[in-house]
């Protein structure tokens, strides 16, 4: 259904009629699940009046359509009720809407529906399957046919898409002058737009636009050029890692994409390079990573991580041996190392580095040496362009490229010409060079460095037009908005980091009548009529030879085979001595005062989503703070200037300053200043208005990664920060617990259950059971989203979650060991409940609303739950979450169309927590019971598993001995949190090993 | 002494209650059977010397409180066993230790309830209208006076000895009470 | 002293006590009895309908299968309501003009779905599975009563927690054979009880494990 | 005061001075019928209605948005409510027992404190009563904790600790007012014949059920009396047992140990007798009842009061050394947490108030002055409340899992909670020191008639 084309499909072109079946076909053995629940409550909501004040007020854009087109915006908020699936085909104005109301075998209803396509990260594609439930998609999966390591698995960004689909603050009308304007008048506009340019070929014409990877957009942009000679396209990514291809451009003489293959690492040195960090490659390098690593767990041959970072990150966490330096020391660093392994010169400065400095940098060079061809030198894509050259030739002299690192033709656009650059489109625009800016998602405005005045400068081009998904701050200065499709509900195309081209097709009508960005563009090219639809089929015909059969299969798999970018491993040109490292930096900061450093935001990224309140909410890996971004300091640091965590600070970094809370982050080298971007935002919708302060403030476009001489001054001032965990060690106990190498392999699991008074209670059939490996987690909290998701967990805000009311089932605890400068370890561990066998919630509850069941899960029943609020006080892992308030009925009805029907909304009063999922076991139970067989292993996965990218969750039968989980059980790492209460949970782990570098047998 | 046709009852007033104690003996010996006594607090053996039986209320308080305790653990075992078996936190679906307390508290519940209601059926409580209560001394019962009733039918009031017993009881006053 | 009270004023204070006494426990029986009756349960009521469609006309009179208009009743939690085109595979023919369908052809001619009203409607934390009952051998007419006799739908069973339960605990003497599940006049053999069980045993019903809160709830 | 304690030295002789019946009857009943203290009790009823008005809003304020107004949160799932739902119930035990206990022990000297003591017992209760359900998240569906035939099929948890506590609390209320009742019958009769006016005769006379007191009468009522007397001491137990239970059914350190149950049983008794002991000190002096509250039963309530203390502490000390010698690191951690953590000021402020200060009954001195005893009476009160904070707070905040610690602050709504239950308590108790006798008549007259028996047989000195 949700696959449909749009309602001005022309009847000619009906691609889903035929591709229909085969989606039928190939996702009827995914499909699962009921809509019951959704019918009912848009039933009642579309009945309301309530709903229909809510449509006038939050639906301007709604109102202003005509009367028939706003009945069909109402009916498709009720699609559910019509299991006919009508509403999916949406205002079809032709009868050839109602063939797809006998179609059962696409849409049973009440059965879930999954579609492979795409959502896009850093204009990146990552790979999902959305699940829908009559028409209304619900929750992403990983699409584990993707050929892109980890594509199986996605992470938190991810799992928020389909949040930002129903986010009801995204822009829902054409604007002109800020007033509700129509699609006919904008492409009225770009007729004349396009008269003028074709005779000046384009001269005033700028298009701003940020990572582009769409094969379809770059034709059309190629298009574009033709036709317009003299425009410019600019292309701006506020975080990206454009200074890769300047890296490149230096050690090869081209621009390319390095593509790393941890799979292969043995040793990993990485300065600076946040491998494992948020980011479009965080699965897939994630995945590398923790294959190598499961293959080698037993025999400890694990590959060993060494970091030198100037502010902690989920790779330093990872490291067996971590180095705290200022950024600028990087290049410092790499020369002596890439100097000591007999690259290049720079050996001589050894003189200049510290006693810690050279210590690591021996290690590190010696670890590399040794193991030639199997390691890797990794470089900050933020680091200058040179020393990334020179660190392409270490890889490349000690046999590593190839191996552990290769290179392809860049996936997205190469960004290597000054011309393109966002400064450039600054002066021309300062020099009043531009007619007309054309905005394509990008948000400059906000994201611009501060020295470009970018919003000013702007502000003299004579016609400027904004498209993107929300009304934002450059919208807010553009003449034309024209709101953006979301990649759920558009046909679109896009590669993923690895390059394979994948297939965005919609999995919904488009909410808000957006259009997509292809449409856009091809109004300026003239080609008015053009759907999304037909210029991804004019591409992809041309790829495909118009095979129909290919196409389908295309949209079946969500990607088109073997498009994989070609990779390669060339050798360096000219001699390394041609690198110069013109990089003064003193050992200590003292003389250049503090380095204030920019980094995106765990959570909301680059501030794309801000509006996103899981994404708010959601405790960021190191800080456990939601809500807000922080000047990250070191304790020394905090202690020189007397402040302390929350403690707001007047940061001031070449004359422009801002002020934020402080956070003393262990681990974070002594005299720098992480800027977190990404908040401060005034037009990101209700959410994300105000949180947080603006790092952009401060930042240049000549050194947007870190600056020397900042100064940070008190300002006497307190800020409320909400985090999630107040308490940062494990005061002594062994909650995580690590093992080095060889006491892994000693290793033996907990001794048998503790005795008990207790009968012993027999599982025979089914005993679910949950083991997590902290070993392979990297506290990347995928899985804490993709449980939100599908469990329908509220947002509470910042308030509540400051008053320790957050309701996430899963939590990732982060702790430290070690020192507060220097932690030796930073520990995760994520905990959902661990339905313990002796639960002592269940004892306490008077109501019989939490008890056991026939499969050992501790059941959890809200419609009997009277709020005593006993379990959660007996219950020693306070897994356990209240709803002191009425936090879910609050959400706008098109957050709840998000919500999965197979899970009910808890109300208020009512205590709820982790069911390992019970609504896919119940599915899979089902299932099973009607083809008269046994639930096979691996058929029911729960949603945090289903997310991780290392695979460090498994859940199963532990009645079946040869089920994963039973597998997992016999590990020598094996152990059950607070086993001395004898509460005999089903969730256990696995110890972490440390690497070899850190335990004195390096 | 005045004399009203044919009264229900006389009613000696003592000031003390020995004095209430030694008349009623006194009488008792004189072969009076239908007797009561009226104390404002309870005299230790006047109902014995009056020749009350012993009342049945612990009897009561017994059955009363068995029933409690054996109907809570039937309830408790039922519901837990029979009813709705469900394992909480792998304890016994019988768990005795943690029925004992519901059920001695339904056990002291019945026997308190029995014995209030034995009690005040055996007193056949609540009388609002009595007889005595017409006796204009009466209200003193209350207070700080001793009565001792003697019903007009009892026999020995009409054999002069039994009379003369009563006019050296030491007696305050000797009240008629009005039919 | 004179008496406070008449000889009358016992019997008013006697009578008042039992009127108090009896006025508690009616009202405990009344309540108990309201909340089991058609009132509260909907057992029975007819609902107000878009169109008064008439199972007893389309299954009994015309013979129609459940699963005609039903039709994902066997793969699915829902049964499915008919989308208004099943409606007019027929009624394109025949009926064409009647009043009585005018809202049927109405949807079909503006889109917009029949709002037809909840008859057999369970709360919403209560997650009933039509499939696999189906396949478990439970009839149609178990829980939803003889359609077949009802002009206008109403509800053939309390659907209280209770009665549920009291299937889920021994779901033998309700079961059929697979093949009757849509047979509106199919009778039980003599011996019910050893017929159920039989059922039971060849449709692996898990009885006993029918009872945990997971089974219905979430 | 002065020529009170000048009489002193005979005072413990006798508990209350010989007097004539009618006296006691008339300075008691009297009180009831025409109330001497107009005004005085006017205003104190109106301060504590506004309490009471207080407690009307936050309730309904709480029923409306739901517990999160009040300062809990995970981990600290219990907060006020639950500490002043223990502290209430405390309270409310000391009236029984007092009464029910001496009783049994045939003291003589309770006869002039039990009635108010019971009285006192019933209010406390009651506000205690409230707070399960109104801490409820869903307080509507309250009834779901008691056995009922219902639609569902379903059945309260036997094994949890709060349905005991249900059945005790409900159970304990009812067999206290039935006590309370039975005890105040007889005098109840005196008030009827006392009673002039038409409405004061019906009223005390339905009320009175037409006591007669006939020897069949008093036999059989005291037989009951002192069955149900019997009945009643377990029973308080058994009440703060599950209380205690509450916590110690739990796993979390610092709350299960085997010493609770006794621990608050004991520490119940101490702040009842506390409370006794103030509102002993406060009636005599307000309504001139020296003749029948005497400094005998001021001596005789510091000692009781000393000997629960001790007891307590007793309780205190037991519990701590349990925890270290249990050599749990949980349970050593939450005991050193206690001493000087976070919440350390409620365990010091429990230690002093509730031990320190009980050092001074040791002294007749001060156990006779009734100023003395009034602010000891009021410092175990008070200090029995911080202990009830410290056990909820000091558990919960500080649990296993350094990750989920947590913190707890009572917002206003807390607070009014707790002054708007007061503010009920008083309310309630002005109304019976008003329209009951708050001491009991006939038992005092028995006392008297003892003396004299005594008096008569003893060479009169």
């Amino acid at each position: 259904m949700a696959s449909l084309p749009p309602a001005n499909d022309s009847p000619s072109v009906d691609p889903t009629a035929k591709v229909a079946p085969d989606l039928a076909t190939l996702r009827h053995r995914l499909a699962s699940g009921t809509g019951r629940r959704f019918w009912r409550s848009l039933e009642d909501l579309a009945e309301s009046d309530d709903f229909r004040r809510f449509v006038e007020a939050e639906f301007p854009a709604a109102l202003e359509l005509s009367e028939t087109s706003r009945r069909n915006f109402l009916r498709l908020m009720a699609a559910p009720m019509m299991l006919g699936g009508l509403a999916a085909c949406g205002d079809m104005p032709d009868e050839k809407a109602l063939p797809y109301i006998n179609q059962p075998e696409i849409l049973v209803p009440g059965k879930a529906l999954y579609f492979a396509t795409a959502t896009l990260f850093e204009g990146y594609a990552q790979p999902v399957l959305a699940e829908t439930h009559v028409g209304r998609p619900t929750k992403l999966e990983g699409n584990p046919d993707h050929p892109m390591a980890g594509a199986g698995t996605t992470d938190a960004f991810a799992q928020a898409a389909v949040l930002e689909l129903y986010d009801p603050d995204r822009s829902r009308a054409i604007t002109f002058l800020g007033r509700i304007a129509t699609w006919d008048a904008f492409q009225g506009v770009t007729v004349g737009l396009r008269d003028r340019l074709r005779e000046n070929k384009g001269g005033d014409l700028r298009i701003l636009i940020d990572t582009v990877t769409s094969p379809t957009l770059r034709r059309q942009l190629d298009d574009l050029r033709a036709a317009f000679p003299q425009a410019r396209l600019h292309h701006f990514e506020p975080v990206g890692a454009a200074l890769r291809h300047q890296g490149t451009l230096r050690a090869f003489g081209r621009p390319l994409d390095v593509h790393y293959r941890l799979e292969n690492a043995a040793v990993i040195v990485s300065l600076e390079d946040d491998i494992f960090g948020p980011g479009p490659s965080q699965v897939r390098h994630a995945a590398q990573w923790s294959q190598r690593r499961r293959d080698h767990q037993q025999d400890g041959d694990l590959t060993r991580l060494h970091v030198a970072e100037s502010t902690p990150t989920l790779t330093g966490a990872l490291a067996g041996t971590t180095l705290n330096a200022a950024s600028q020391r990087m290049p410092v660093l790499l020369a002596n190392l890439a100097g000591s392994l007999g690259v290049g010169e720079g050996n001589t400065a050894e003189a200049a580095l510290t006693q810690g400095e050279q210590a690591w940098v021996r290690t590190a060079a010696g670890e590399l040496a040794a193991h030639r061809g199997i390691g890797l030198l990794a470089l900050g894509a933020h680091l200058p362009a040179d020393a990334q050259a020179l660190a392409h030739r270490v890889n490349h002299a000690l046999g590593n490229a190839g191996v552990t690192v290769v290179y392809s033709e860049p996936v997205g656009l190469a960004a290597t010409d000054e011309a393109s650059a966002l400064l450039a489109l600054a002066e021309a625009m300062a020099a009043g060079e531009v007619e007309t800016l054309v905005v394509l998602g990008a948000n400059p405005v906000y994201t611009a460095p501060a020295d470009l005045d970018f919003a000013n400068r702007m502000d003299r081009v004579s016609l400027r037009i904004h498209a993107g998904l929300y009304y934002d701050e450059t919208a807010s200065h553009c003449h034309w908005h024209i709101p953006l499709t979301h990649p759920l509900e558009s046909w679109s195309d896009a590669r993923a980091v690895d390059g394979t081209a994948s297939m965005l097709q919609p999995t919904v009508k488009p909410l808000f009548g957006g259009k997509s960005v292809h449409e856009v563009v091809a109004t300026l090219l003239g080609q008015l009529n053009a759907t999304a639809y037909d210029l991804l089929r004019e591409t992809w015909d041309a790829c495909l030879g118009g095979d129909e059969k290919a196409w389908r299969q295309v949209l079946n798999d969500g990607f088109v085979a073997d498009s994989v970018a070609q990779t390669e491993a060339p050798a360096p040109q000219g001699a390394a001595a041609e690198v110069s490292l013109a990089i003064g930096v003193p050992a200590s900061g003292e003389a250049s005062g503090l380095e204030a450093i920019f980094r995106p935001d765990p959570c909301v990224w680059d501030g794309r989503f801000s509006n996103l309140a899981w994404l708010q909410e959601l405790p960021k890996p190191l800080t456990k703070l939601t809500w807000d971004n922080v000047l990250a300091i070191s304790a020394r640091l905090a202690e020189g200037l007397d402040l302390g965590a929350g403690d707001e600070a007047e940061l001031t970094v070449k004359g422009r300053s801002v002020r934020g809370p402080v956070w003393i982050l262990p681990g974070q080298a002594e005299r720098t200043i992480t800027v977190f971007l990404g908040y401060g935002r005034s037009r990101a919708g209700r959410v994300g208005d105000g949180a947080g302060f603006n790092g952009y403030a401060v930042r240049t476009s000549a050194e947007p990664w870190a600056v020397p001489g900042a100064a940070l001054r008190r300002t006497g001032k307190r800020l409320r920060l909400a985090t999630t965990q107040n308490h940062a060690t494990m005061d002594g106990g062994d909650f995580v617990r690590t093992m080095s190498v060889t006491e892994a392999r000693a290793a033996h699991p907990d001794e048998p259950l503790a005795p008990t008074f207790y009968p012993q209670w027999e599982y025979p059939k089914y005993a679910w059971a949950m083991s997590i490996d902290l070993d392979l987690c990297i506290g990347c909290n995928a899985c804490v989203v993709a449980c939100q998701a599908e469990n329908n967990i509220p947002v509470v805000g910042k308030e509540q979650v400051e008053a320790g009311r957050e309701m996430h089932w899963i939590r990732v605890d982060r702790y430290y060991e070690g020192g507060l400068d220097r932690p030796d370890r930073t520990l995760f561990q994520p905990l959902p409940c661990m339905h313990c066998e002796q639960a002592p919630c269940e004892v306490g509850c008077p109501v019989n609303a939490t008890v056991h069941g026939p499969e050992g899960l501790n059941q959890m029943v809200y419609n009997r739950c009277v709020g005593t609020r006993t379990c959660a006080s007996y219950c020693p892992y306070k897994v356990r979450r209240f709803n002191f308030f009425e936090y879910a009925a609050t959400d706008s009805p098109l957050l709840q169309a998000q919500r999965n029907p197979n899970v009910t909304v808890r109300a208020r009063g009512v205590m709820e927590k982790c069911t390992y999922c019970v609504q896919r076991i119940s599915a899979a139970r089902i299932e099973a019971q009607k083809e008269g067989r046994p639930i096979r292993d691996g058929e029911v996965v729960t949603a945090c598993q289903s997310a991780c990218p290392t695979q460090a969750i498994v859940f199963g039968n532990q009645a079946d001995p040869d089920s994963g989980v039973s597998r997992r059980q016999q590990s020598p790492r094996q152990y059950t949190l607070l086993r001395e209460l004898n509460t005999r949970p089903r969730t256990t782990y696995q110890a972490r090993i440390l690497d070899k570098a850190s335990d004195g047998e390096a | 002494m005045p004399q009203a046709d044919n009264p229900r009852a006389l009613l000696l007033e003592f000031a003390t209650g020995d004095d209430l104690l030694a008349a009623a003996g006194r009488v008792r010996e004189a072969g009076y059977r239908q007797l009561d006594a009226f104390s404002p607090f309870p005299l230790e053996g006047l109902a014995e010397t009056i020749g009350d039986k012993a009342t049945r209320i612990p009897w009561f308080a017994l059955i009363g409180g068995a029933a409690g305790a054996l109907g809570g653990l039937f309830m408790q075992w039922y519901a837990n066993v029979v009813s709705y078996p469900l394992n909480i936190g792998g304890r016994p679906l019988a768990s005795w230790p943690a029925f004992i307390l519901p059920a001695f508290e339904l056990a002291v519940l019945g026997a308190v309830l029995a014995a209030v209601m034995g009690m005040l059926i055996e007193n056949g409580l609540p009388r609002l209208h009595h007889p005595v209560f017409e006796a204009e001394r009466f209200g003193c019962a209350s207070d700080d006076r001793f009565f001792l009733w003697i019903a007009s039918s009892d026999p020995h009031l009409s054999y002069p000895a039994g009379r003369a017993v009563l006019d050296d009881l030491g007696a305050v006053a000797i009240h008629e009470v009005p039919a | 002293m004179a008496q406070i009270f008449s000889p009358g004023a016992d019997i008013w204070l006697r009578v008042a006590m039992i009127a108090v006494a009896s006025v508690v426990v009616g009202l405990l029986l009344v309540g108990g009895g309201v909340v089991r009756s058609d009132y509260m349960t909907r057992q029975n009521v007819v609902r107000e309908q878009p169109v008064p469609f008439s199972h007893q006309h389309h299954v009994a009179g015309l013979g129609l299968d459940c699963r005609y208009c039903h039709t994902s009743v066997e793969q699915s939690a829902t049964a499915g309501f008919p989308p208004t085109h099943t409606c007019m595979t027929c009624h394109s023919q025949i009926w064409t003009d009647a009043p009585v369908l005018e809202p049927v052809r109405q949807s079909l001619a503006t889109g917009t779905p029949l709002r037809w009203t909840w008859v057999n409607k369970l709360p919403q934390f209560v997650y009933f599975n039509h499939s696999i009952h189906v396949s478990k051998g439970v009839g149609c007419v178990t829980c939803h009563g003889q359609v077949d006799t009802m002009p206008l739908m109403r509800r053939g069973q309390p659907l209280l927690m209770q009665w549920c339960l009291d299937c889920h605990r021994n779901p033998a003497p309700n079961l059929r054979p697979r093949e009757a599940v849509f047979d509106m006049t199919w009778t039980p053999p003599a011996d019910r009880e050893a017929f159920g069980k039989a059922l039971v045993e060849r449709y692996h019903i898990d009885v006993g494990n029918l009872t945990h809160c997971y089974i219905c709830h979430r | 005061m002065a020529d009170e304690r000048a009489i002193n030295p005979q005072a413990p002789a006798q508990t209350v001075p010989l007097q004539p019946y009618a006296s006691v009857s008339d300075q008691i009943a009297m009180i009831p019928l025409h109330y001497p203290l107009r005004r005085r009790w006017l205003i104190g009823l109106g301060i504590s209605a506004l309490f009471t008005g207080l407690l009307v809003v936050a309730i309904g304020y709480l029923f409306y948005a739901g517990v999160g107004i009040w300062g809990i949160n995970s981990p600290v799932f219990w907060g006020l409510a639950i500490a002043n739902y223990v502290w209430w119930i405390g309270l409310g035990n000391a009236g029984t027992l007092i009464s029910a206990l001496l009783l049994l022990l045939s003291q003589q000297w309770r006869n002039s404190l039990n009635r108010f003591a019971e009285a006192m017992t019933l209010f406390a209760v009651f506000c205690a009563a409230l707070f399960p359900i109104i801490h409820l998240g869903r307080p509507w569906f309250f009834y779901w904790l008691l056995p009922y035939p219902n639609v569902m099929a379903l059945w309260p948890q036997f094994r949890s600790p709060l349905v005991w506590d249900v059945f005790a609390n409900v159970i304990y209320l009812l067999v206290s007012i039935i006590f309370f009742y039975i005890g105040l019958i007889p005098d109840l009769a005196t008030v009827r014949d006392k009673a002039r006016g038409r409405v004061g005769q019906v009223f005390f006379g339905v009320l009175s059920l037409g006591w007669r007191g006939s020897a069949a009468h008093w036999q059989r009522w005291r037989r009951t009396y002192r069955f149900c007397a019997a009945l009643a001491v377990p029973l308080v137990v058994s009440v703060h047992s599950g209380v205690a239970m509450l916590f110690s059914v739990g796993q979390l350190a610092g709350w299960q140990t085997t010493i609770f149950p006794p621990y608050f049983v004991m520490g119940a008794m101490f702040s009842g007798f506390g409370v006794v002991a103030m509102i002993a000190v406060v009636l005599r002096s307000t309504f001139r009842l020296d003749s029948l509250v005497t400094i005998r039963h001021l001596d005789l309530l510091g000692k009781v009061l000393l000997a629960s203390g001790l007891m307590t502490s007793y309780g205190y000390i037991m519990d701590a050394f349990t925890a270290w010698y249990s050599g749990d690191p949980f349970e050593r951690a939450t005991l050193f947490d206690r001493f000087g953590g976070a919440y350390a000021w409620s365990y010091w402020a429990a230690v002093i108030l509730n031990f320190v200060v009980i050092q001074g009954l040791w002294f007749g001195a001060v156990r006779r002055d009734p100023m003395w005893l009034f602010f000891i009476g009021a410092s175990v009160m008070i200090g029995m409340w911080f202990e009830r904070y410290m056990l909820v707070v000091t558990t919960l905040y500080h649990d296993f899992l350094p990750s989920s610690w947590g913190w707890y602050v009572a917002t206003f709504w807390d607070w009014a909670l707790l002054a708007g239950t007061i503010g009920l308590f008083f309310f309630l108790f002005l109304l019976f020191v008003r329209f009951l006798p708050m001491i009991s008549i006939f038992e005092v007259k028995e006392v008297l008639r003892e003396e004299r028996v005594e008096a008569r047989h003893a060479p009169s000195r």
